[in-house]
């Protein structure tokens, strides 16, 4: 099998693919997007060797905005996709993207479990605290009392800690980023997709159309940087675990967790070699197979 | 000497979690080996203990094609064997229990069959005799079967050595001398023909493999090519899972249980996606939980497999029985209209061969393809001639190559090109020049989004021309139905799937008597063979569609696709696989 | 006059999130209240911004059947809703944008029909210069689109005040004042009678409703005495949450949006099964995501009623426009054999009747029951009669009360009793002396699990038996399909669900052209109204399925059921609905 | 509406229904159900206002073993169908209950936002550490290395902590039980189906048949109780959560964590009054709601 020749980025907008963007103007999503590409074209990774899978949410759009392969999923899926395509080809740098709605709503099994599987994948969520793309419903991690459509009389259960249950869940890199932000999230991206093992970034992306509640101006109030705590030990779980139920008055961004854990894919003896999609298939001998029904 | 006078029918029942189901397997691998062709049909609750097993295995000099319920050799490891079974005795058929552990009143029993023999075998004793673990009492039964049946000894003892040798020679004799216990006893004790039916080694025979359907399609996967396998255990498809598991290391291929079948599809799909051949596997609602994700296949042309191996529903149903009762859902499942291939395999050699024409169809057509099987076909064992693989070709269709990818202007790349076929040109990520995004919303050509009319209109009609592409060329319909017998009969059965060897056996039986009978045998629901079909019952004379389920479903397509409507039905609901007894009944009564 | 040319459109086209919608609500709603019959139908892309929005608004003084692609009044708000739809403008027709901010040649369009006036209105200056929002430039726009069709100001106001009111007098002031500037800016510049058509109220007519379908169901369900909803947002399904959870707290309906759609199934059985009215809504891969738990619904007997509102697939598709492909799905959805009630409402009306009818049966019935609906008939608006329910009678079948269940014998309830009907008596957790398991698993009388072939058989056949019941009961033939127009005609146009308006506006202007035509709306897709539909096509004319798929998946139930085939097919499939127009033209080509 | 009088047990053996039991003798399961009846009897429950619902696995028959009422639902979905029930009828008691891949498998999604919810429910997980009805295979906690069928060289994922997970997500019970100890069990049930809000309780099951690894032995020779280590503060969420990792050498069992939440039935004022399945639907009112369309 013939190797693909390295492509080499010269210039960041090799990194835009031309589309139509269809999100509302001051939408977090494109903080989220451009921070993503600066972090792939300084960490200098080739799109061609790059995948970006989303899921069905406003952010989901994402993969059509960004010159590297992409996959659009199905809303909830994007990580079992995503965990698929490194199996098959773990050369590749594969990325998960998607909602809040998307990943902590109906997609949240799989991502306990992705964090538990521990396979090299990012996963990045767009979490804008509401179900924008259907209009404007509650999602898991809209504020208690959140008024919306379907819940009129306000939200009754309180939101989810995503960070806490990853960390819970085995994952070993778990970070927070704001998509006002754009250098922070950059340098946090760059850290997550360098990271051998599952890597999840939360991302505080305001939907400006549907969610008047987590604006700029309320994350900007409250947000505060991990790294300007050099007492913090991003090693440390259980301190990790801990500050991940931050959330409220402040709320810290940054790397909350860092461990070293052994990626699943090193464990696979059948991955060792080629990747699975180079070895070849043409002429498979199942002779010893059928002779053990005889 | 039909073919049903020329097999004989052994039943081991007991308790579930008794090895039932592993003394199944060696008294099927010993008829096998012996060159005897064999059918093994396990029965067991959805319950690990408790609950009643059976092991039926039918044995004959010439092919079996399914199992015959009336017993010939009756093995009772309890009382409730006995109390179930022995209305199900067949004339001159013996019965083997352990009279000292379970005493039991024949007398009281009425209707026996005539020249029925109890033979009473102390299982119990006598492996407390020779000092050997409880288990082995099955051991004992296990030679005591072969004495009724006049076999051999040293068919047993073949079978044992090449089993046990691994664990050594000791553990061989030590079995041995267990099981000729049992065989010993009932011949100094009872003699020899104590059942009508005989027991006789076919010097000579082709060595012969003995395989279930799981088996049959795990294997195809395998020579197919396949890389990937993500599912979550569900009977009656689990054992596709391990058999595949089992080869993982040795063939390249990752078989991961996952999270769930949601998990499991959209894990398949991210594979295949990536260029490798991959599968899933599921039944009843773990299928219902992939449907979601089967448009996503279909509507990004991602290829993928899909076993469905169906059990008695609604719901959880009767999870370890089977049931034909999926076929409509099986050819709509998923919301929106598109293309795609189900196969329905009839018998080891077609789950084999479906498997490998279903892992090509899906790359070359850029579908999902179906197996549709069930427990009966999946979980029945029979022996099989080996099978012929060496001129089986991977085909890849518009797959291309790293090096075909290099010459690719960039930009210039349209994964969902619009061509004539409707099939695409595939290029997989990680290749240069390529890049594209693959969603599943509506998108146009390069796989941008693109909800105009004018390109929904087009990119519908792409996919749609597939199906065209695939009925005359990948899957003709010749290869989509098989007429068996004679083209010119009274009467035509109809039938699909795991009711193959049945229908086949009671056409054969139909056909001895001096009826005129054939059998129109549908491999593939979908693309529905139309033309063959209608063609044949056009001039078919009575008609009789005959299915493990209760709607006749298969009827109900075939009224669809031809007009024409068949009203003798043979049906079977009760989780219960149909048999060649009951078919040949119903077609006399015709 | 025909229907067309006594009515008009009118349509707002402009870039999402710029408040479209809102302004067709309003204009309809005006419309209404002037004693206009309207339809009202939205186009949005699946984005919230950027895409192109439109608001269709087609209104008359009789009952209009459908919405109109030809368009009267064109209100543009920018440049793309000028070089979209300036090709689909009727002769005499006007055309509203402010072309100072949207400068446009309309010198270079080719092709403008006869006696289009071009109306450019200042919006975003009078804006402006009455210190008002920016959004309310849609308002001055609403304010000169009354006066190009000559419609009379004190309508708009009567709206405003109804609208705004609660705000505050000043607010309608303000509101009425912005619009009026609109209005007089019109008059004052271009004079009246610019377009062809014209506003006129209708004196004393009567009070009508102006809805959606999805309002109808969600209203339908809350008259049924729904108590319990659990649903996952999903177009075009969403706003039937969102109206039931609006009345929630007022008519003690809890509507729970839960984790996901699974989840959504299972709790609205489980609410169920303890006797309150439950149901659930979804689209697409949402709904496949609750085939499983239809299943238990089926065989644990609980009563579920399922709104499926379907949008174009497969996957994904096209989340927010309109396509009837999901009929099979929904028919065959869930593993297993059972019966269910597949309702196809065409119009408010019956998306009413039929919720109120979806939830007896359901419960007479003990099974789930389904409401198919699509986008087209959901999100769409229309005046209707204001629904007539006193005499609506909840019917809960066999459900007893605690004091029947008092009577009841400790041990003696058999929840699945075998009765002549197969439906069995049904006491609720929570009641004294009825102490029973429901279970997915196949059970007896009792409830208990048992797997033997004959109990198999016993409970399968009850509970098929209800579906005879059903339909020679609970809803007869009649009930189920729909003969339009003279019995007696040359042409029978068979359809379901949503396309029914523009199907009758269609057979409609063909029968003032003097062709015999005539319409047979099928009702109910399960169970399929066999006879009626049969003899009725038996002796019919010249036959045309129309369907809003590619694959006219009625006709092949209709071909299934009656043997019949129709090959005159006229189907829609890129994302639009089907309109009276080209039905017509169809017609007239046959 | 009438009331159903008050149904008193004079024995414990009025709980059982004389159904066919088909679990292999020895399993854990048997002890689950025992303490599970003890606790009833000793909280005299009325059983017509108690309903068990199930999933799909061995443990799953229970409900037709204990004359409660009983729904046996699908795999992974008894707490989605226990909320439901939960929804109609508040008074009723409802105890959601199921193995180890019916819960944190399949189910775990419900599991966890049953936890974030917090409706008035107990739920019982039979936790064996393998799929036992389905012959044996890997489990979402079974042990790391694990062989089974589907996994023949080992399970590669480390188990999952269900019971860091439950409080994470907000679970305001968590406690562990062990099947062969049928005392303490009992007790440990009893303080679940007392508590008002969503209690969990992980069962350490025993699986005589399929599960070699994690005997009664293996767990006899870890467990410990909580209740005697007197410095043990069960409402200290962090401290429960680090216990919650606690598994290896030795495994507490007890109550991790006792908190105090709101329950979400006190947060709906339709069930302020009367459960919703005694509101009287015969003739409801549409004509205010027509009104708004006119
Ligand atoms: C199975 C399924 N259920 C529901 C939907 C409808 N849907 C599309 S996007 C979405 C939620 C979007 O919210 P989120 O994931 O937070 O993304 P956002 O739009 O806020 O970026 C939903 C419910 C769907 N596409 N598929
Ligand atoms: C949707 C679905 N997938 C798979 C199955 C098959 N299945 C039945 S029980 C079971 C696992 C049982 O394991 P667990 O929940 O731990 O219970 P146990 O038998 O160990 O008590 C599985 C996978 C099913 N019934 N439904
Ligand atoms: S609706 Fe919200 S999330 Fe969606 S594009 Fe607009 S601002 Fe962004
Ligand atoms: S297989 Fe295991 S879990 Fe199932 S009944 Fe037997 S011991 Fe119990
Ligand atoms: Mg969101
Ligand atoms: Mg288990």
């Amino acid at each position: 099998m013939t190797t693909k020749p390295l492509k080499i980025l010269q210039n960041i907008t090799e990194l835009d693919t031309g589309a139509k963007c269809n999100w509302c103007p001051g939408c977090g999503d494109f903080g989220i997007l451009i921070a993503l590409k600066q972090a792939l074209f300084e960490l200098q990774l080739d799109p061609e060797m790059t995948i970006l899978v989303s899921g069905i949410g406003c952010g989901s759009q994402a993969p059509h905005l960004l010159k590297t392969y992409g996959f659009h999923s199905l809303h909830g899926r994007s990580l079992p996709v995503a965990a698929g395509m490194k199996f098959a080809n773990h050369r590749m740098k594969v990325i998960a993207i998607g909602g809040d709605g998307d990943g902590y709503g109906i997609g949240i099994s799989h991502f306990i479990n992705a964090a538990r599987r521990n396979l090299d994948l990012t996963y990045i969520v767009q979490n804008n605290q509401v179900y924008s793309l259907t209009k404007g419903q509650t999602s898991p991690t809209s504020e208690s009392g959140y008024k919306s459509k379907t819940t009129p009389e306000g939200a009754i259960e309180p939101p989810f800690h995503p960070l806490g249950l990853a960390i819970s869940s085995g994952a070993s890199f778990v970070a927070r980023g704001f998509a006002g932000d754009i250098p922070h999230l950059k340098e946090v991206f760059k850290a997550a997709i360098s990271h051998r093992g599952f890597a999840h970034v939360d991302v505080l992306q305001p939907c400006v159309t549907f969610n008047k509640i987590n604006t700029y101006r309320w994350y900007q109030e409250r947000i505060y940087k991990l790294e300007d705590d050099t007492s913090y030990d991003k090693k440390n779980r259980l301190e990790a675990l801990k500050k991940a139920e931050e959330w409220g008055e402040r709320i810290p961004i940054g790397v909350y967790f860092a461990g070293d854990r052994s990626i699943y894919e090193e464990a696979v003896p059948q991955m060792a070699d080629l990747p699975l999609c180079e070895q070849e298939i043409s002429d498979v001998d199942i002779d010893p197979i059928l002779k053990n029904y005889i | 000497m039909n073919s049903l006078s020329s097999s004989f029918t052994w039943l081991v029942g007991g308790e579930a979690g008794y090895g039932i189901t592993t003394m199944g397997a060696m008294f099927a691998r010993i008829c096998a080996r012996a060159g005897l062709h064999v059918h093994g049909y396990p029965e067991y609750p959805s319950l690990i203990r408790g609950g009643h097993n059976t092991a039926m295995v039918r044995v004959g000099a010439k092919k079996v094609l399914g199992h015959d319920p009336k017993i010939d050799v009756l093995l009772a490891l309890n009382k409730d064997a006995l109390d179930l079974h022995l209305s199900e005795l067949n004339d001159g058929a013996a019965v083997i229990y352990d009279g000292e552990s379970v005493p039991y009143d024949f007398s009281a029993v009425q209707g026996l069959p005539a020249g029925v023999r109890i033979v009473s075998v102390p299982f119990a004793r006598i492996t407390k005799e020779l000092e050997a673990d409880r288990v082995m009492r099955n051991t004992v039964a296990l030679g005591a079967s072969f004495a009724v049946l006049s076999g051999d000894f040293n068919l047993i003892y073949n079978v044992l050595e090449r089993t046990f040798l691994r664990k050594g020679p000791e553990v061989v004799e030590h079995n041995s001398r267990v099981a000729r216990a049992g065989y010993d006893f009932v011949l100094k004790n009872f003699g020899e023909g104590l059942c009508g039916k005989k027991l006789t080694a076919v010097a000579g025979a082709l060595e012969r493999m003995l395989l279930s359907g799981n088996d049959a399609i795990a294997i195809g996967a395998i020579k197919s090519g396949l890389k990937f396998m993500s599912a979550y255990p569900m009977t009656p498809v689990t054992s596709i899972m391990q058999t595949v598991a089992a080869n993982g290391v040795k063939y390249g291929i990752v078989m991961k249980q996952t999270e769930d079948e949601i998990a499991a599809i959209n894990m398949a799909i991210g594979a295949a996606h990536m260029g490798v051949r991959a599968m899933t596997a599921s039944s009843g609602g773990g299928f219902a939980l992939m449907t979601e994700a089967l448009g996503m296949s279909a509507m990004t042309e991602t290829p993928l497999v899909v076993v469905m191996g169906t059990r008695p529903g609604p719901s959880t149903g009767m999870p370890t029985w089977t049931e034909q009762s999926d076929l409509r859902f099986v050819m709509h499942a998923s919301s929106g209209e598109f293309g795609r291939v189900v196969f329905l395999p009839g018998d080891n050699d077609e789950c084999f061969e479906m498997t490998l024409a279903a892992f090509n169809l899906a790359e070359e057509y850029q579908m999902p393809c179906f197996i549709l099987t069930d427990k009966y076909l999946g979980e029945s064992v029979s022996t099989t001639e080996i099978f012929e693989h060496k001129k089986y070709k991977v085909k890849r269709g518009t797959l291309m190559s790293i090096s075909d990818a290099t010459r690719v202007k960039d930009g210039d790349f349209k994964r969902f090109e619009n061509t004539a076929s409707g099939i695409s040109p595939r290029a997989v990520p990680g290749y240069p020049n390529c890049i594209y995004t693959a969603a599943t919303d509506e998108h146009n050509e390069f796989g941008d989004l693109d909800e105009t009319g004018e390109n929904r209109k087009k990119m519908m009609d792409k996919r749609a021309r597939k199906m065209v592409a695939l009925k005359s060329h990948g899957l003709p319909e010749s290869e989509r139905f098989c007429l068996h017998g004679e083209a010119d009969a009274d009467l035509t059965i109809v039938g699909w799937g795991s009711t193959k060897g049945p229908i086949l056996e009671a056409m054969n039986l139909a056909c001895e008597k001096g009826l005129k009978v054939n059998f129109l045998q549908i491999k593939c629901a979908l693309p529905f063979p139309v033309d063959g079909v209608a063609a044949i019952l056009a001039k078919a004379g009575k008609i009789l569609d005959v299915e493990n389920n209760s709607e006749a479903q298969m009827a109900g397509v075939i009224r669809e696709n031809t007009g024409i409507l068949i009203s003798d039905r043979f049906l079977r609901y009760d989780g219960r696989p149909l048999n060649a007894r009951e078919i040949f009944k119903k077609i006399i009564s015709l």
